[in-house]
């Protein structure tokens, strides 16, 4: 079936919302200007609530989700994203909670901030955890923002982060958005950043350098506490992207191998969910010597009573705030929520049967993909589209046609220092079954490479829509409905 | 463990097929000195029934028997059960961003209809899938006028949220782009001589609180146009979005940049996150803007489908020269917006909008009759700021009452003559009557 | 994709659920007799919660549901189910309360049951109404152990029921569950039942009359003062099906047209979700003269206090219990929720709609099907197939061919006084694009029925599966998996 | 009204096609006589919010800050929040009967993964869709039993539930079978003696609780092969379903129909409906079962699929004929428990059955430091009675505190020598020791 927009179907003076009557006395019109008032909105839906359920199950279905199939993005960490935890973050007492509800109407809220705080410093081997940033790219900034912070205080902001080849986008990005200029380091033969690289680069004017560990090659950056002592030397310090503290967790701390500060990403490794794109979470945890300039608010816990400190006086090296509010509460509900039925047996065994699946999966695809990095791998593996490109099947024919199997798509074209990258993280919510029927599918698709490529090139058939036209989307933005509008 | 599906059998294949040992075995290339050789330091494991008797108990420490009455940014609306119904299919909900599209155009179709709900309510040309939050959205907002204008200097009205502007102040603190910030009158609106003395040659953009904090609508057309005589945009931020079903648009005002947030449509206050926040702007803008973007293409069969595009702008493909850092934003929340906006509709937002207004002015007369009155004499949506004599001290008392008062002024302009007394207070569709009496009794009690 | 049985898949020692552990200085063993004592049961499935997630996921979107969309069954009333209702009945005050809760703990649930009572009362127009009943079916066989009681109580049971031959089949099942001999009358060339065939049939030994109203080919039973004078003439009582209720609502009363007892289908009539065959609820109105023998329990209204009447010593006359408790509790949350939202008008324009969608669709399909019968319809309307037989496409295809088109057919082949019957009651929720929609799908099935019935009578294409073989399936009787089961 | 769609318009072009001039003429096949001419007596129309609000008026009254401590046919259990978010999926449970096997394939094979489950641990052959609740399905298992052997005495034991033996009484009451009870000994079994003396050659069948209503674990496989001697049918009755993780299946100690109820997996108390009914049989008499049942079958492209099956047996077909009358059943209940029960799987029934034994184990030595001894000596499963001395004042007093006591046997049992004192009372996995504790505390004080 097809399915129209909201705004192309229904009829005039038809609702979905049943809402008590206005008050009769009052007239908008005699308390504000007439210049400033509207009319009913042009071109908004008309629809009843049956009209408004179907279109939103049927959109839906068009989906793929974690629910319905695997979802091995790499760098992504889809793992499963519990029930209860869904139904925990709408108890009454959490998702009707005002954020300048007065602490003494907060206190368990409060409690929950503090109390996931030091189990996040905990875990990552760090003094201090804000959770105010809103996702890992936001924490990124927090975590620069800090870092430019605790230069400035010794008297130089410094201008340069050095940043290596295999990182996400967001390391660059999230450094030119706090004025440094990125250096970016090559990674070696190994998939590792190799200490002479980083003593090439580091002066005086490196402010920070920013390491993904395990990198996003799924590879362990095992020279990190000499990296680390080559930036220290020189003033400068080390900033962690989280994003992979799945492969970590409960075996090893980024605070103990030279991290002066890390974001975490609560959706990846703590399993909120990911939403289609958001909402996300990311706290950042710190040494001691950047805490002073955290930002706020602070939670505090004085007797047996939280507050918020949200008052620069209390906090004065603060570098501000980063949200109108708090950070996203719900989340930490659900991560709380996570770290409490795990206890620490249960996240340590996270770790490692998330890196038990990434290794069988290489294990069991080696011989029919090609593995650009012999390196060992943790929590994911890269491999590409060498072997295929004979046949002239790429790692996006590939992707497509692992959507007709069934799965979700590995990540693909990622980490950039490999050509035609498959990235392939499949966590540690997900059975044997599941990775033997991918491992399967791989297969059988590398078989079709070689007897119909035609085939796999027409992939995927089974969707509602076959492969989009991006060139057409971009060349010609359409970015909104507009009445009568046809896109052919 | 539930979430764990390894068996000890499943293990042990997985490790043959390895040819490891062991699991710890795996974790080799992490050197021996770097391992933490301890277990964690948590409390224990909980089964499920400890869990939810544990998050009972903090969860009951925030219950009150009765809405807020405050807003101040987060606003305590009616969410129809049908929102989180929906929301809670999990072909939505767990779903990754959608950049795989042909199984992704569920997600990708409510992004364009959002974007569209987004654009007709702020009367923008285009709009983005949604930013972090309104107090993000506005710095965005700021950085992307010094961008297209080449210029440094934001300039403020006091009376835009004061914690949105401290949120500026700390994206601006790096970029050197300087902020002046314009007082408000006794209308509680923004004085237009001093945004006319502040704004120059040099100056960016203008950012007006569309209502304002003090819940007062404020002097948008004139600002924009004060703005545009000095070349520079004009950003319209918008935290009570309801308010946007009464009141004009903001582009038809003559604001060049609309942000702010919907938390209001289909979003529980839950602590103040995550809220959904919006970012819109004109056409000539779209390349600079920040954020995902979704729009229409077809399909090899040439069938409508979505995408996200204009993806050049964005950090996984430019890096360092993206417009912004943002990856991961507040697609479920916005979803949740597009069900709720969808379910008002035409009539819907306009009767919820003029509700609002109606509960406002109910409040007021209330308070009146309790021998409070008002300290701006603007008009208002459905927040206004009462004089209470001193407003810690009648939070404080409420608060014993298990009501949620309202937000002292003081907190953010301790400056102000009538900083004491001052508390800014929402009346919604959820405040009815016998409840509104009820509060305007306990202040003055 | 394929998804198997829960037995076919999982491995041994996966779990779902979280428990807390047992208490360790307890063995059952040591208690119960060991030949009483089982291990764990061989069979079941051990999965964990993400596999049960997909597994129910990926089943659900098997299915057609009033969600995904029209769901045209004549008979069954398939309305909109309320959300909000959905969010009533979890509430923790209702969903946690023990049937056997102190009444000082049940005050809320014992008014709304009490007011809904009343309401039901009302509605249709009697004195007293039960809640008890699971079901319609189970509505009528309390109904006709009403009708036993009063005729024992008067001397003699009696021992004949009649039923026209329009009736469902839950009359004439629940007449013999009732030990009452079934005589089945001929209704007219108009679809109605006529005072004559009546009159003949009447005796002192008819205990009742079972009539629909308006009957099951939606046409009113115009006759019917007349033919409960007929009845009550001689002894006999008048029992309504009120499976079509929703035609009358607010705008005729059975109890105001002769009828002595009914039952309602709180998940036809209010909306209450029919959960892929159940839960249903049955409530019985009644007229004074039977309320002395109504079921227990019965609500009270003592000063302000509810209290259920259980004891028999109360209710001497009463037939006793027809459940283990009170009846299906958050169906009567849900139907109470309905009607309070709606008030006088929403119920009246309920039923005003739906006569009106009824009619429409008869307007829209009256030139392409046949209509067997000329008579008004009022909230249902049946076709037949007549038009298609030349072309050897019957009501079958028809219906088949529908789900390709996205529609969930009308109900076939009911009711048996129409060969090849097609009966489609649109209710008040769908709104005129969905009928057009509709109409629009039989237009131009009756269309390749003339150039391609080939195509009609190969759908269903588009479902995960064609045609089942139903001969097949009772031929030889697949009832549970077994290990190593094949069906192939 | 946002459950209607229709508009003024819409209505207007609606009645044209139809060609009436008004929806009111739609009725004139009505008499006028019969019509009614007036406005409803109902309450007034309520918009959302008054309608939460007064439905959380009638809820709040009936919210306990602990789970009850009655079970006696309705069992408190904790249900893992996914059975919840998973029914709620509208293709489940907006979804009619699966008539239509090609577009309910997933209403379908969950009920073939129910049968399965329901013959698993009854140790039946076959199992029907679900029946409406225990009791019901104790009176249709009867019935079968009648037609079955042709003979009209139904022999029940006393400590079957008694409210499950008054369903009995109604639904045999016109078919004039005759219903002969059988007491209970001082150890809460059945007195086999009696049973003896009371099963004949004009027995159709013997029933027994398993557990009993006493919470005793009755002695199914004695009173079996005393039926069985008779050649009348042994029905088991369950309705603490969690029981069957740990006690042998009822199948396997000589019982010929397992009947009772699923409400334990799945399924909330909700003031004590809907539960889920089951009824399973030996292979036999599989077309003498009430209710509709699922099979397996192939499509037309070899594929295996469900369909509903040997539906001659059902009412829409044989009408006067038919087995049972029934046709709605617990449908959704049943998805529940199938949910619950997938869940658990094969070690999580296990422990949970052992975690209910071992808290009823905890509560007795709680009761017992209380100095309150249990009434009867036989061995059970998470249930039993207690001696409190006053049963009915008992509840009484700790409704007062909130807490939900137990049920007074003497309701039931007024002639038995310990009535009085004698309090059923329940423990599961929601009553930890703590509660366990307060609750012993609080039946002393």
């Amino acid at each position: 079936y097809e399915e129209p927009l909201l705004f192309e179907h229904g009829s005039r003076g038809r609702t979905g919302v049943s809402l008590p009557p206005a008050p009769k006395d009052y007239d908008p019109a005699q308390e504000i200007p007439a210049a400033l008032l509207r009319g009913t909105v042009e071109g908004l839906p008309e629809l009843s609530e049956l009209e408004i359920v179907r279109h939103f199950t049927r959109l839906s279905v068009w989906n793929h989700g974690i629910d319905t199939g695997f979802y091995p993005l790499g760098s992504c960490t889809m793992k499963y994203n519990p029930k209860s935890s869904e139904a925990l973050a709408r108890l009454p007492g959490f998702a009707n909670l005002h954020p300048l509800a007065p602490p003494e109407l907060a206190q368990g809220a409060l409690e929950l901030m503090y109390q996931l705080e030091r189990a996040l410093s905990e875990i990552a081997g760090f003094d201090a955890t804000t959770l105010t940033p809103a996702a890992g790219a936001h924490g990124e900034l927090c975590g620069l923002m800090l870092i430019r912070a605790y230069h400035e205080a010794k008297g130089n902001p410094r201008k340069k982060v050095l940043i290596p080849d295999t990182a996400h986008g967001t390391n660059p990005a999230s450094s030119a958005l706090n004025g440094y200029a990125v250096v970016q380091l090559a990674s070696g033969p190994d998939g590792r950043l190799h200490p002479e690289t980083v003593r090439a680069a580091m002066d005086e004017d490196v402010a920070a350098i920013m390491i993904t560990n395990p990198n996003t090659l799924g590879v362990f950056e095992s020279n990190i506490a000499e990296i680390a002592e080559i930036v220290h030397a020189k003033g400068g310090l080390v900033y962690g992207d989280g994003a992979n503290m799945n492969a970590l967790l409960g075996v090893a701390r980024p605070g103990d191998m030279g991290f002066d500060v890390i974001q975490y990403n609560l959706h990846k490794t703590f399993a909120t969910p990911h939403g289609g794109g958001g909402p996300g979470s990311g706290p950042v945890a710190v040494k001691a010597a950047l805490a002073p300039f955290l930002p706020l608010p602070v939670v505090v816990k004085e007797g047996e009573t939280y507050r918020l400190v949200t008052d620069v006086k209390e906090r004065p090296r603060t570098i501000g705030r980063l949200r109108e509010f708090w950070g996203n509460f719900a989340m930490f509900v659900r991560a709380w929520a996570l770290v409490r039925e795990y206890g620490p047996e249960g996240v340590r065994a996270t770790g490692e049967l998330a890196v038990l699946n990434a290794n069988y999966v290489r294990a069991r695809l080696k011989d029919t993909f090609n593995l650009p990095y012999e390196t060992a791998s943790l929590h994911e593996v890269v491999f590409d589209d060498k072997h295929q490109q004979a046949a002239g099947v790429t790692t996006m024919d590939i992707a497509k046609a692992l959507i007709d199997q069934g799965f979700h798509p590995p990540t693909i074209y990622f980490p950039l220092v490999v050509h035609g990258a498959i990235m392939i993280e499949p966590t540690e919510t997900e059975s044997k079954e599941t990775l033997d029927g991918f491992v399967a599918a791989m297969k059988a698709i590398a078989e079709e490479a070689k007897t119909d490529a035609a085939a796999v090139k027409a992939a995927p058939v089974r969707p509602v829509r076959a492969r989009l036209d991006e060139t057409r989307a971009a060349r010609k933005p359409i970015l909104r409905w507009r009445p009568g509008m046809k896109v052919e | 463990m539930r979430y764990h599906p390894h068996t000890p059998e499943d293990i042990r294949a997985m490790l043959d097929a390895i040819g490891a040992k062991s699991v710890p075995e795996l974790f080799d290339s992490i050197p021996e000195k770097l391992r933490l050789g301890r277990a964690l330091d948590l409390p224990p494991a909980l089964d499920e029934i400890a869990l939810f008797a544990e998050f009972g108990r903090l969860a009951g420490r925030n219950e009150t028997a009765h809405p807020p009455f405050v807003g101040a940014g987060a606003y305590p609306h009616h969410v129809p059960p049908v929102v989180d119904q929906l929301l809670l299919r999990g072909e939505f909900f767990t779903a990754y961003t959608p950049y795989q599209p042909e199984i992704s155009q569920g997600t990708l179709q409510a992004l364009f209809e959002w974007q569209t709900f987004v654009c007709l309510l702020t009367g923008m040309d285009v709009s983005n899938a949604s930013m972090y939050d309104g107090a993000t959205a506005t710095a965005e907002a700021a950085l992307m006028a010094a961008r297209i204008t080449g210029r440094k200097k934001i300039v403020v009205s006091a009376a835009l949220h004061p914690e949105y502007r401290k949120v500026l102040a700390t994206y601006l603190r790096s970029t050197r782009d300087e902020i002046v910030t314009v007082p408000f009158g006794s209308d509680g609106r923004t004085d237009l001589a001093a945004l006319e003395k502040a704004v120059g040659a040099d100056t960016a953009c203008v950012l007006l609180g569309y209502p304002n904090f003090l819940g007062v609508v404020d002097a948008l057309p004139e600002a924009a146009a004060i703005a545009k005589k000095a070349g520079a945009l004009t950003v319209s931020v918008t935290a009570e979005a309801v308010a946007l079903g009464l009141l004009q648009a903001p582009g038809a005002l003559g604001a060049d940049v609309a942000v702010g947030t919907f938390q209001s449509f289909g979003n529980p206050l839950s602590f103040g996150g995550p809220f959904p926040g919006f970012f819109a702007t004109r056409e000539a803008n779209v390349r600079q803007m920040p954020g995902r973007i979704c729009g229409a293409t077809t399909d090899k069969q040439g069938r409508r489908g979505f995408v996200l595009t204009l993806s050049t702008r964005e950090q996984h493909i430019r890096r360092e020269k993206a417009t912004s850092n943002i990856c991961t934003n507040s697609g479920l929340c916005a979803l949740a917006s597009t069900i709720h906006l969808g379910l008002l509709g035409r009539n819907g937002l306009a009767e919820l909008a003029r509700l609002n207004h109606g509960r406002a002015r109910m409040l007021r007369d209330a308070m009146k009759r309790s021998g409070f009155g008002t300290v701006f004499t603007g008009p208002v949506f459905n927040e206004q700021v009462f004089d209470v004599g001193d407003a810690e001290a009648v939070v404080a008392r409420l608060a014993k009452k298990g009501l949620v008062a309202g937000a002292p002024l003081g907190r953010w302009y301790p400056d102000h003559p009538r900083a004491k007394g001052a508390l800014l207070c929402v009346a919604t569709e959820l405040h009815g009557p016998e409840l509104i009496e009820l509060f305007a009794q306990a202040v003055r009690s």
